[in-house]
Protein backbone atom coordinates (compact mmCIF):
# COMPACT_ATOMS: atom_id res chain seq x y z
CA UNK A 1 0.00 0.00 0.00
CA UNK A 2 0.95 3.43 -0.63
CA UNK A 3 0.47 6.70 1.07
CA UNK A 4 0.65 10.10 -0.80
CA UNK A 5 0.63 13.74 1.13
CA UNK A 6 1.59 16.70 -0.80
CA UNK A 7 1.65 20.38 0.00
CA UNK A 8 2.00 23.30 -2.03
CA UNK A 9 3.10 26.56 -0.69
CA UNK A 10 4.13 30.22 -1.79
CA UNK A 11 8.07 31.02 -1.63
CA UNK A 12 8.19 32.06 1.58
CA UNK A 13 10.47 31.66 4.55
CA UNK A 14 7.14 31.91 7.03
CA UNK A 15 6.00 28.90 5.42
CA UNK A 16 9.19 26.58 6.73
CA UNK A 17 7.88 25.74 10.13
CA UNK A 18 4.51 24.67 8.36
CA UNK A 19 7.04 22.01 5.66
CA UNK A 20 8.74 21.32 9.39
CA UNK A 21 5.55 19.98 10.62
CA UNK A 22 4.15 18.22 7.59
CA UNK A 23 7.29 16.44 7.73
CA UNK A 24 8.18 15.28 11.61
CA UNK A 25 4.29 13.95 11.50
CA UNK A 26 5.06 12.13 8.09
CA UNK A 27 8.06 10.41 9.37
CA UNK A 28 6.77 9.85 12.70
CA UNK A 29 3.93 7.66 10.90
CA UNK A 30 6.24 6.35 9.07
CA UNK A 31 7.69 5.00 12.16
CA UNK A 32 11.47 6.36 12.25
CA UNK A 33 12.82 7.39 15.62
CA UNK A 34 13.35 10.75 17.01
CA UNK A 35 16.23 11.07 15.91
CA UNK A 36 15.89 10.14 12.44
CA UNK A 37 13.12 12.14 11.90
CA UNK A 38 15.34 15.04 12.91
CA UNK A 39 17.66 14.81 10.82
CA UNK A 40 14.63 14.10 7.90
CA UNK A 41 13.02 16.75 8.87
CA UNK A 42 16.19 19.17 8.10
CA UNK A 43 16.99 17.28 5.19
CA UNK A 44 13.81 18.74 3.60
CA UNK A 45 13.56 21.88 5.27
CA UNK A 46 17.16 22.54 3.46
CA UNK A 47 15.85 21.55 0.29
CA UNK A 48 12.41 23.85 0.44
CA UNK A 49 14.99 26.55 1.59
CA UNK A 50 16.80 26.04 -1.70
CA UNK A 51 13.42 25.75 -3.84
CA UNK A 52 12.51 29.12 -2.03
CA UNK A 53 15.92 31.31 -2.07
CA UNK A 54 17.53 29.78 -5.30
CA UNK A 55 14.90 28.16 -7.57
CA UNK A 56 11.32 30.74 -6.81
CA UNK A 57 14.09 33.99 -6.15
CA UNK A 58 11.52 34.38 -3.19
CA UNK A 59 9.10 35.31 -5.95
CA UNK A 60 5.28 35.31 -4.12
CA UNK A 61 3.32 33.77 -7.22
CA UNK A 62 5.84 30.95 -7.64
CA UNK A 63 4.83 27.75 -5.82
CA UNK A 64 6.98 24.87 -4.65
CA UNK A 65 5.56 21.80 -4.23
CA UNK A 66 6.73 19.05 -1.87
CA UNK A 67 5.25 15.19 -2.38
CA UNK A 68 5.67 12.74 0.30
CA UNK A 69 5.44 8.80 -0.89
CA UNK A 70 5.51 5.97 1.82
CA UNK A 71 5.74 2.54 0.44
CA UNK A 72 6.68 -0.30 2.41
CA UNK A 73 10.60 0.22 1.55
CA UNK A 74 11.43 3.70 1.84
CA UNK A 75 9.48 7.18 2.47
CA UNK A 76 10.34 9.71 -0.65
CA UNK A 77 9.71 13.00 -0.74
CA UNK A 78 9.83 15.40 -4.32
CA UNK A 79 10.18 18.98 -3.98
CA UNK A 80 9.36 21.03 -6.52
CA UNK A 81 10.15 24.53 -7.93
CA UNK A 82 9.65 26.52 -10.57
CA UNK A 83 13.28 28.02 -10.79
CA UNK A 84 15.97 28.14 -13.90
CA UNK A 85 17.40 25.12 -12.36
CA UNK A 86 20.96 24.31 -11.81
CA UNK A 87 23.69 22.18 -12.46
CA UNK A 88 24.05 20.17 -8.84
CA UNK A 89 27.84 18.71 -10.19
CA UNK A 90 29.01 22.05 -10.26
CA UNK A 91 28.12 22.80 -5.97
CA UNK A 92 31.56 23.23 -4.43
CA UNK A 93 32.11 20.60 -1.73
CA UNK A 94 31.95 22.40 1.51
CA UNK A 95 34.90 20.06 3.19
CA UNK A 96 37.27 21.54 0.55
CA UNK A 97 39.97 23.36 2.99
CA UNK A 98 39.35 26.61 0.87
CA UNK A 99 35.42 26.62 1.70
CA UNK A 100 35.25 25.32 4.99
CA UNK A 101 34.85 28.60 6.01
CA UNK A 102 31.92 29.67 3.54
CA UNK A 103 29.31 30.78 5.31
CA UNK A 104 26.66 28.98 2.62
CA UNK A 105 27.04 26.10 0.50
CA UNK A 106 26.38 23.36 3.57
CA UNK A 107 22.75 23.18 2.61
CA UNK A 108 23.24 19.88 -0.02
CA UNK A 109 25.35 18.22 2.05
CA UNK A 110 23.17 18.05 4.70
CA UNK A 111 20.41 16.80 2.12
CA UNK A 112 23.10 14.00 1.38
CA UNK A 113 24.18 13.42 4.70
CA UNK A 114 20.90 12.28 6.07
CA UNK A 115 18.74 10.75 3.48
CA UNK A 116 19.70 7.61 1.77
CA UNK A 117 19.58 8.62 -1.94
CA UNK A 118 19.28 12.67 -3.19
CA UNK A 119 18.62 13.17 -6.45
CA UNK A 120 18.04 16.53 -9.21
CA UNK A 121 16.28 16.69 -12.21
CA UNK A 122 14.60 19.22 -14.16
CA UNK A 123 10.61 19.04 -14.42
CA UNK A 124 9.61 19.13 -18.14
CA UNK A 125 7.89 22.60 -17.73
CA UNK A 126 10.60 23.87 -15.57
CA UNK A 127 12.12 23.89 -12.48
CA UNK A 128 14.29 21.33 -9.92
CA UNK A 129 12.97 18.39 -9.03
CA UNK A 130 14.61 17.15 -5.21
CA UNK A 131 14.33 13.32 -4.93
CA UNK A 132 14.78 12.15 -1.34
CA UNK A 133 14.87 8.58 -0.02
CA UNK A 134 14.97 7.68 3.49
CA UNK A 135 14.79 3.84 3.84
CA UNK A 136 12.39 2.37 6.12
CA UNK A 137 14.52 -0.82 6.29
CA UNK A 138 17.89 -2.26 6.23
CA UNK A 139 19.27 -1.84 2.49
CA UNK A 140 20.60 -5.59 3.02
CA UNK A 141 16.85 -6.84 3.74
CA UNK A 142 18.03 -8.41 6.83
CA UNK A 143 14.95 -7.89 8.66
CA UNK A 144 16.23 -5.62 11.53
CA UNK A 145 13.06 -3.00 10.98
CA UNK A 146 13.30 0.82 11.18
CA UNK A 147 16.47 2.10 10.63
CA UNK A 148 17.64 2.96 14.63
CA UNK A 149 20.43 5.96 14.54
CA UNK A 150 21.15 6.48 10.68
CA UNK A 151 22.25 9.74 11.41
CA UNK A 152 25.54 10.90 9.95
CA UNK A 153 28.49 9.24 10.33
CA UNK A 154 30.74 11.42 12.94
CA UNK A 155 34.63 11.05 12.57
CA UNK B 1 6.95 31.84 16.02
CA UNK B 2 10.75 30.39 15.25
CA UNK B 3 12.70 33.08 17.23
CA UNK B 4 16.22 33.16 18.43
CA UNK B 5 16.42 34.52 22.16
CA UNK B 6 19.74 36.18 23.15
CA UNK B 7 20.52 36.92 26.81
CA UNK B 8 24.54 38.53 27.62
CA UNK B 9 26.32 38.49 30.31
CA UNK B 10 30.19 39.41 31.19
CA UNK B 11 32.83 37.00 32.33
CA UNK B 12 35.74 39.33 33.29
CA UNK B 13 36.95 40.11 29.83
CA UNK B 14 34.75 37.31 28.27
CA UNK B 15 30.74 38.20 27.29
CA UNK B 16 28.98 35.56 27.11
CA UNK B 17 26.27 34.88 24.89
CA UNK B 18 23.59 32.53 25.99
CA UNK B 19 20.91 31.64 23.05
CA UNK B 20 18.05 29.68 23.13
CA UNK B 21 15.34 29.05 20.05
CA UNK B 22 16.10 28.56 16.27
CA UNK B 23 19.02 29.62 14.21
CA UNK B 24 17.13 29.33 11.10
CA UNK B 25 17.29 31.62 7.94
CA UNK B 26 15.46 34.64 8.47
CA UNK B 27 15.04 36.32 11.93
CA UNK B 28 17.43 33.70 14.16
CA UNK B 29 20.63 34.59 11.77
CA UNK B 30 19.99 37.87 11.36
CA UNK B 31 19.63 38.53 15.39
CA UNK B 32 23.07 36.53 15.97
CA UNK B 33 24.82 38.81 13.25
CA UNK B 34 23.72 41.79 14.85
CA UNK B 35 24.51 40.87 18.61
CA UNK B 36 27.94 40.38 17.63
CA UNK B 37 28.71 43.07 15.51
CA UNK B 38 27.61 45.24 18.13
CA UNK B 39 29.55 43.92 20.90
CA UNK B 40 32.37 44.29 18.67
CA UNK B 41 31.75 47.89 17.91
CA UNK B 42 31.90 48.37 21.24
CA UNK B 43 34.95 46.30 21.67
CA UNK B 44 34.51 43.37 23.56
CA UNK B 45 36.32 41.05 21.86
CA UNK B 46 36.21 37.85 23.08
CA UNK B 47 33.19 35.98 22.77
CA UNK B 48 31.68 33.02 24.12
CA UNK B 49 28.44 31.59 22.42
CA UNK B 50 26.46 29.07 24.94
CA UNK B 51 24.55 27.12 22.31
CA UNK B 52 22.92 24.97 25.13
CA UNK B 53 19.35 26.00 24.86
CA UNK B 54 19.14 26.22 21.40
CA UNK B 55 16.71 23.49 19.77
CA UNK B 56 17.19 23.88 15.92
CA UNK B 57 19.52 25.15 13.82
CA UNK B 58 19.79 24.82 10.14
CA UNK B 59 22.78 25.03 7.33
CA UNK B 60 21.59 29.39 7.71
CA UNK B 61 22.09 29.08 11.61
CA UNK B 62 25.89 27.10 11.07
CA UNK B 63 26.84 29.66 8.09
CA UNK B 64 26.02 32.24 10.78
CA UNK B 65 28.17 30.59 13.18
CA UNK B 66 30.98 30.92 10.41
CA UNK B 67 30.86 34.23 9.80
CA UNK B 68 30.49 35.06 13.14
CA UNK B 69 34.15 33.21 14.36
CA UNK B 70 35.52 35.49 11.24
CA UNK B 71 34.45 38.56 11.76
CA UNK B 72 35.57 38.25 14.94
CA UNK B 73 38.67 36.85 14.08
CA UNK B 74 39.14 39.69 11.66
CA UNK B 75 38.59 42.26 14.32
CA UNK B 76 41.92 40.73 16.28
CA UNK B 77 38.64 38.78 18.49
CA UNK B 78 38.12 35.24 19.85
CA UNK B 79 34.88 33.38 19.00
CA UNK B 80 34.18 29.90 20.94
CA UNK B 81 31.47 27.84 21.35
CA UNK B 82 29.97 26.54 24.87
CA UNK B 83 27.61 23.51 25.63
CA UNK B 84 26.98 21.89 21.93
CA UNK B 85 23.59 19.80 21.86
CA UNK B 86 24.22 16.57 20.29
CA UNK B 87 22.52 18.15 16.88
CA UNK B 88 25.21 21.23 16.39
CA UNK B 89 27.93 18.86 17.56
CA UNK B 90 26.69 16.27 14.35
CA UNK B 91 26.05 18.90 11.96
CA UNK B 92 29.68 21.03 13.06
CA UNK B 93 31.77 17.33 12.86
CA UNK B 94 30.39 16.11 9.45
CA UNK B 95 31.31 19.42 7.81
CA UNK B 96 34.52 19.60 9.70
CA UNK B 97 33.86 22.94 11.14
CA UNK B 98 34.76 21.09 15.06
CA UNK B 99 38.45 21.70 13.32
CA UNK B 100 37.42 25.48 13.19
CA UNK B 101 35.87 26.14 16.25
CA UNK B 102 36.97 25.85 20.06
CA UNK B 103 34.42 24.34 21.93
CA UNK B 104 33.88 23.67 25.20
CA UNK B 105 31.55 21.80 27.39
CA UNK B 106 31.94 23.35 31.04
CA UNK B 107 31.97 27.37 31.51
CA UNK B 108 34.94 27.60 33.74
CA UNK B 109 36.99 25.93 31.01
CA UNK B 110 36.00 28.12 28.58
CA UNK B 111 36.47 31.29 30.62
CA UNK B 112 40.28 30.11 31.40
CA UNK B 113 40.79 29.59 27.90
CA UNK B 114 40.55 33.02 26.79
CA UNK B 115 43.55 33.86 29.12
CA UNK B 116 43.32 36.89 31.81
CA UNK C 1 -1.77 40.12 -0.66
CA UNK C 2 -2.96 36.72 -0.78
CA UNK C 3 -1.58 33.73 0.80
CA UNK C 4 -2.46 30.31 -0.35
CA UNK C 5 -1.38 26.45 1.04
CA UNK C 6 -2.45 23.67 -0.20
CA UNK C 7 -2.65 20.11 1.34
CA UNK C 8 -3.69 16.75 -0.47
CA UNK C 9 -4.57 13.67 1.77
CA UNK C 10 -5.88 10.09 1.33
CA UNK C 11 -8.59 9.01 3.52
CA UNK C 12 -7.24 7.92 6.19
CA UNK C 13 -7.45 9.33 9.67
CA UNK C 14 -3.95 8.70 10.63
CA UNK C 15 -3.62 11.90 8.90
CA UNK C 16 -5.67 13.80 10.73
CA UNK C 17 -2.89 15.17 13.26
CA UNK C 18 -0.98 16.39 9.90
CA UNK C 19 -4.15 18.52 8.85
CA UNK C 20 -4.03 19.45 12.15
CA UNK C 21 -0.83 20.85 12.70
CA UNK C 22 -0.55 22.50 9.15
CA UNK C 23 -4.19 24.48 10.29
CA UNK C 24 -2.23 25.39 13.36
CA UNK C 25 0.78 26.73 11.95
CA UNK C 26 -0.97 28.91 9.01
CA UNK C 27 -3.89 30.27 11.97
CA UNK C 28 -1.04 31.28 14.07
CA UNK C 29 0.82 32.80 11.22
CA UNK C 30 -2.30 34.62 10.24
CA UNK C 31 -2.27 36.38 13.81
CA UNK C 32 -5.07 34.64 15.22
CA UNK C 33 -4.65 33.99 19.11
CA UNK C 34 -4.50 30.26 21.20
CA UNK C 35 -7.72 30.23 21.84
CA UNK C 36 -9.27 31.19 18.11
CA UNK C 37 -6.36 28.89 16.77
CA UNK C 38 -7.42 26.16 18.97
CA UNK C 39 -11.25 26.18 17.93
CA UNK C 40 -10.06 26.94 14.03
CA UNK C 41 -8.52 23.57 14.29
CA UNK C 42 -10.80 21.60 15.60
CA UNK C 43 -13.52 22.89 12.63
CA UNK C 44 -10.80 22.15 9.77
CA UNK C 45 -10.58 18.57 11.62
CA UNK C 46 -14.26 17.85 12.01
CA UNK C 47 -14.35 19.15 8.41
CA UNK C 48 -11.77 16.65 7.03
CA UNK C 49 -13.08 13.68 9.57
CA UNK C 50 -16.02 14.22 7.53
CA UNK C 51 -14.84 14.38 4.39
CA UNK C 52 -13.30 11.15 4.89
CA UNK C 53 -16.01 9.11 6.70
CA UNK C 54 -19.18 10.39 5.01
CA UNK C 55 -17.71 11.86 1.90
CA UNK C 56 -14.92 9.55 0.59
CA UNK C 57 -16.14 6.84 2.60
CA UNK C 58 -12.21 5.84 3.67
CA UNK C 59 -11.62 4.61 0.45
CA UNK C 60 -7.66 4.60 0.32
CA UNK C 61 -7.49 6.11 -3.36
CA UNK C 62 -10.00 9.26 -2.99
CA UNK C 63 -8.08 12.05 -1.54
CA UNK C 64 -9.27 15.35 0.55
CA UNK C 65 -7.93 18.66 -0.84
CA UNK C 66 -7.57 21.54 1.98
CA UNK C 67 -6.54 24.59 0.86
CA UNK C 68 -5.97 27.91 3.00
CA UNK C 69 -6.21 31.19 1.84
CA UNK C 70 -5.30 34.01 3.92
CA UNK C 71 -6.21 37.53 2.78
CA UNK C 72 -6.32 40.81 4.56
CA UNK C 73 -9.68 40.60 5.79
CA UNK C 74 -9.55 36.85 7.05
CA UNK C 75 -8.53 33.48 6.42
CA UNK C 76 -10.57 31.27 4.39
CA UNK C 77 -10.23 27.13 4.21
CA UNK C 78 -11.37 25.17 1.59
CA UNK C 79 -12.00 21.32 2.14
CA UNK C 80 -13.34 19.08 -0.47
CA UNK C 81 -13.80 15.16 -0.83
CA UNK C 82 -14.37 13.30 -3.86
CA UNK C 83 -17.95 11.37 -2.53
CA UNK C 84 -21.74 11.14 -3.82
CA UNK C 85 -22.54 14.65 -1.46
CA UNK C 86 -25.52 15.51 0.33
CA UNK C 87 -27.93 18.30 1.68
CA UNK C 88 -26.56 20.22 4.76
CA UNK C 89 -30.38 21.58 4.83
CA UNK C 90 -31.22 17.55 6.26
CA UNK C 91 -28.93 17.52 9.16
CA UNK C 92 -30.70 16.94 12.33
CA UNK C 93 -29.72 19.77 14.66
CA UNK C 94 -27.87 19.03 17.70
CA UNK C 95 -29.70 20.94 19.96
CA UNK C 96 -33.63 18.98 19.51
CA UNK C 97 -33.65 17.35 23.02
CA UNK C 98 -34.77 14.30 21.06
CA UNK C 99 -31.02 14.35 19.56
CA UNK C 100 -29.07 15.64 22.92
CA UNK C 101 -27.86 11.76 23.73
CA UNK C 102 -27.19 10.81 20.11
CA UNK C 103 -23.37 10.22 20.30
CA UNK C 104 -23.13 11.26 16.68
CA UNK C 105 -24.34 14.55 14.86
CA UNK C 106 -22.46 17.55 16.24
CA UNK C 107 -19.04 18.03 13.93
CA UNK C 108 -21.22 20.43 12.05
CA UNK C 109 -22.74 22.42 14.55
CA UNK C 110 -18.77 22.91 15.57
CA UNK C 111 -17.79 24.05 12.42
CA UNK C 112 -20.39 26.86 12.39
CA UNK C 113 -20.14 27.71 15.97
CA UNK C 114 -16.30 28.63 15.52
CA UNK C 115 -16.03 29.52 12.57
CA UNK C 116 -17.93 32.89 11.16
CA UNK C 117 -19.36 31.10 7.58
CA UNK C 118 -19.09 27.62 6.47
CA UNK C 119 -20.56 27.10 3.21
CA UNK C 120 -20.95 24.01 1.77
CA UNK C 121 -21.54 23.19 -2.11
CA UNK C 122 -20.96 20.45 -4.79
CA UNK C 123 -17.72 20.58 -7.14
CA UNK C 124 -18.40 19.92 -10.84
CA UNK C 125 -16.43 17.26 -10.94
CA UNK C 126 -18.10 15.60 -8.13
CA UNK C 127 -17.53 15.77 -4.24
CA UNK C 128 -18.27 18.27 -1.39
CA UNK C 129 -16.69 21.66 -0.82
CA UNK C 130 -16.86 22.91 2.73
CA UNK C 131 -15.86 26.47 2.07
CA UNK C 132 -15.32 28.19 5.75
CA UNK C 133 -13.77 31.62 6.96
CA UNK C 134 -12.65 33.18 9.77
CA UNK C 135 -12.66 37.02 9.79
CA UNK C 136 -9.35 38.17 11.07
CA UNK C 137 -10.92 41.80 11.70
CA UNK C 138 -14.08 43.10 13.58
CA UNK C 139 -17.09 42.42 10.78
CA UNK C 140 -18.04 46.61 11.66
CA UNK C 141 -13.89 47.41 10.54
CA UNK C 142 -13.62 49.07 14.23
CA UNK C 143 -10.53 48.67 13.53
CA UNK C 144 -10.17 46.59 16.82
CA UNK C 145 -7.33 44.40 15.01
CA UNK C 146 -7.45 40.63 15.40
CA UNK C 147 -10.38 38.85 16.51
CA UNK C 148 -9.96 38.80 20.66
CA UNK C 149 -11.36 35.70 22.30
CA UNK C 150 -14.06 34.83 19.28
CA UNK C 151 -14.73 31.81 20.35
CA UNK C 152 -18.48 29.92 21.05
CA UNK C 153 -21.32 32.04 22.65
CA UNK C 154 -21.61 30.39 26.20
CA UNK C 155 -24.95 30.73 27.84
CA UNK D 1 0.99 9.80 18.24
CA UNK D 2 -2.47 10.84 19.43
CA UNK D 3 -3.00 8.31 22.26
CA UNK D 4 -5.51 8.62 25.12
CA UNK D 5 -4.09 6.93 28.33
CA UNK D 6 -6.48 5.58 30.86
CA UNK D 7 -5.36 5.32 34.32
CA UNK D 8 -8.01 3.48 37.18
CA UNK D 9 -8.38 3.69 40.78
CA UNK D 10 -11.39 3.27 43.53
CA UNK D 11 -12.75 5.14 46.05
CA UNK D 12 -15.25 3.54 47.95
CA UNK D 13 -17.71 2.18 45.74
CA UNK D 14 -16.68 4.60 42.52
CA UNK D 15 -13.92 3.87 39.93
CA UNK D 16 -12.31 6.86 38.84
CA UNK D 17 -10.95 6.28 35.13
CA UNK D 18 -7.99 9.03 34.74
CA UNK D 19 -7.93 10.05 31.21
CA UNK D 20 -4.88 12.02 29.70
CA UNK D 21 -3.67 12.71 26.17
CA UNK D 22 -6.49 12.88 23.21
CA UNK D 23 -9.87 11.58 23.13
CA UNK D 24 -10.17 11.51 19.37
CA UNK D 25 -11.88 9.62 16.07
CA UNK D 26 -10.04 6.43 16.07
CA UNK D 27 -7.96 5.20 18.86
CA UNK D 28 -9.27 7.60 21.71
CA UNK D 29 -12.76 6.93 21.53
CA UNK D 30 -12.60 3.34 20.82
CA UNK D 31 -10.33 2.83 24.43
CA UNK D 32 -12.67 4.88 26.47
CA UNK D 33 -15.78 2.68 25.40
CA UNK D 34 -14.10 -0.47 25.80
CA UNK D 35 -12.64 0.60 29.04
CA UNK D 36 -16.35 1.80 30.75
CA UNK D 37 -17.75 -1.59 28.82
CA UNK D 38 -15.45 -3.91 30.76
CA UNK D 39 -16.03 -1.56 34.09
CA UNK D 40 -19.93 -2.32 33.59
CA UNK D 41 -19.34 -6.16 32.76
CA UNK D 42 -17.02 -6.67 35.83
CA UNK D 43 -20.36 -4.51 38.22
CA UNK D 44 -18.51 -1.26 38.27
CA UNK D 45 -21.89 0.99 37.82
CA UNK D 46 -20.33 4.04 39.65
CA UNK D 47 -17.98 5.85 37.02
CA UNK D 48 -16.12 8.94 37.85
CA UNK D 49 -14.36 10.01 34.03
CA UNK D 50 -11.69 12.63 35.22
CA UNK D 51 -10.98 14.46 32.29
CA UNK D 52 -8.39 17.04 33.90
CA UNK D 53 -5.47 15.95 31.53
CA UNK D 54 -7.07 15.39 28.42
CA UNK D 55 -5.55 17.85 26.04
CA UNK D 56 -7.73 17.46 23.17
CA UNK D 57 -11.28 16.18 22.12
CA UNK D 58 -13.05 16.20 18.97
CA UNK D 59 -16.93 15.98 18.05
CA UNK D 60 -16.18 12.02 17.93
CA UNK D 61 -15.14 12.41 21.96
CA UNK D 62 -17.39 14.20 22.92
CA UNK D 63 -19.80 11.49 21.22
CA UNK D 64 -17.78 8.81 22.70
CA UNK D 65 -18.77 10.37 26.14
CA UNK D 66 -22.17 10.62 25.48
CA UNK D 67 -22.11 6.79 24.63
CA UNK D 68 -20.68 5.97 27.94
CA UNK D 69 -23.04 7.78 29.53
CA UNK D 70 -25.98 6.01 28.06
CA UNK D 71 -24.26 2.58 28.42
CA UNK D 72 -23.67 3.25 32.16
CA UNK D 73 -27.36 4.41 33.15
CA UNK D 74 -29.40 2.17 30.62
CA UNK D 75 -27.52 -0.49 33.04
CA UNK D 76 -28.39 1.09 35.99
CA UNK D 77 -25.38 2.71 37.09
CA UNK D 78 -23.93 6.46 36.85
CA UNK D 79 -21.61 8.40 35.04
CA UNK D 80 -19.86 11.47 36.22
CA UNK D 81 -17.27 13.81 35.02
CA UNK D 82 -14.74 15.27 36.99
CA UNK D 83 -12.24 18.20 36.41
CA UNK D 84 -13.52 19.56 32.91
CA UNK D 85 -11.14 21.59 30.93
CA UNK D 86 -12.11 24.62 30.10
CA UNK D 87 -12.24 23.76 25.99
CA UNK D 88 -14.13 20.64 26.64
CA UNK D 89 -16.78 22.81 29.19
CA UNK D 90 -17.52 25.09 26.00
CA UNK D 91 -18.06 21.75 23.65
CA UNK D 92 -20.33 20.37 25.98
CA UNK D 93 -21.85 24.01 26.73
CA UNK D 94 -22.71 24.87 23.11
CA UNK D 95 -24.17 21.43 22.57
CA UNK D 96 -26.50 21.30 25.55
CA UNK D 97 -24.75 18.52 27.05
CA UNK D 98 -24.21 20.29 30.53
CA UNK D 99 -27.83 19.74 31.38
CA UNK D 100 -27.02 16.52 30.98
CA UNK D 101 -23.82 15.16 32.17
CA UNK D 102 -23.45 15.67 36.10
CA UNK D 103 -20.35 17.87 36.41
CA UNK D 104 -17.48 18.44 38.98
CA UNK D 105 -14.75 20.84 39.88
CA UNK D 106 -13.80 18.82 43.32
CA UNK D 107 -13.07 14.95 43.68
CA UNK D 108 -14.78 14.90 47.07
CA UNK D 109 -17.56 16.80 46.11
CA UNK D 110 -17.86 13.89 42.89
CA UNK D 111 -17.20 11.05 45.34
CA UNK D 112 -20.16 12.52 48.19
CA UNK D 113 -23.10 12.54 45.39
CA UNK D 114 -22.73 8.96 44.44
CA UNK D 115 -23.69 8.35 48.08
CA UNK D 116 -22.20 5.48 50.57
N1 LIG E 1 16.45 24.52 -6.19
C1 LIG E 1 17.56 25.15 -6.67
N2 LIG E 1 17.48 25.92 -7.79
C2 LIG E 1 18.59 26.56 -8.27
N3 LIG E 1 19.81 26.46 -7.69
C3 LIG E 1 19.95 25.71 -6.59
C4 LIG E 1 18.84 25.01 -6.02
N4 LIG E 1 19.28 24.34 -4.94
C5 LIG E 1 20.60 24.60 -4.82
N5 LIG E 1 21.02 25.44 -5.82
C6 LIG E 1 22.41 25.93 -6.06
O1 LIG E 1 23.29 25.10 -5.34
C7 LIG E 1 24.09 25.89 -4.44
C8 LIG E 1 24.39 25.10 -3.16
O2 LIG E 1 23.23 24.95 -2.38
P1 LIG E 1 23.37 24.59 -0.84
O3 LIG E 1 24.34 23.49 -0.69
O4 LIG E 1 22.00 24.35 -0.31
O5 LIG E 1 24.02 25.87 -0.17
P2 LIG E 1 23.50 27.38 -0.07
O6 LIG E 1 22.04 27.38 -0.30
O7 LIG E 1 23.90 27.79 1.31
O8 LIG E 1 24.26 28.13 -1.14
C9 LIG E 1 23.28 27.15 -4.21
O9 LIG E 1 24.09 28.24 -3.86
C10 LIG E 1 22.61 27.34 -5.56
O10 LIG E 1 23.47 27.97 -6.46
N1 LIG F 1 -18.45 15.63 3.36
C1 LIG F 1 -19.62 15.00 3.53
N2 LIG F 1 -20.10 14.17 2.58
C2 LIG F 1 -21.26 13.52 2.75
N3 LIG F 1 -22.04 13.65 3.85
C3 LIG F 1 -21.62 14.46 4.83
C4 LIG F 1 -20.41 15.18 4.73
N4 LIG F 1 -20.26 15.92 5.86
C5 LIG F 1 -21.34 15.66 6.63
N5 LIG F 1 -22.18 14.80 6.03
C6 LIG F 1 -23.48 14.32 6.54
O1 LIG F 1 -23.90 15.18 7.57
C7 LIG F 1 -24.11 14.46 8.78
C8 LIG F 1 -23.77 15.31 9.99
O2 LIG F 1 -22.38 15.51 10.07
P1 LIG F 1 -21.74 15.93 11.45
O3 LIG F 1 -22.54 17.05 12.01
O4 LIG F 1 -20.30 16.19 11.21
O5 LIG F 1 -21.95 14.70 12.41
P2 LIG F 1 -21.42 13.20 12.33
O6 LIG F 1 -20.26 13.18 11.40
O7 LIG F 1 -21.07 12.87 13.74
O8 LIG F 1 -22.59 12.39 11.83
C9 LIG F 1 -23.30 13.20 8.64
O9 LIG F 1 -23.81 12.14 9.40
C10 LIG F 1 -23.38 12.93 7.15
O10 LIG F 1 -24.58 12.25 6.84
Amino acid sequence: MTDTIELTIGSKFDFIEIVGSVTKGVTELSGFDEETTNWIELAIRESVINAIKHGNKESAEKTVDVTYTLDQVALTILVRDRGRGFDPTCVPDPLDPENLLNPNGRGIFYMKSFMDEVEFSKHPDGGTIVRMTKRRTEPDGNGKGETGSDGPSID
Amino acid sequence: MAHLSIDERTAGNVTILELGGKITIGDGSVQLREAVRKLLEQGHKNLLIDLGKVDYVDSSGIGELVSCYTTTKNQGGQLKLLNLTKKIQDLLSITKLLTVFETFESEADALASFGG
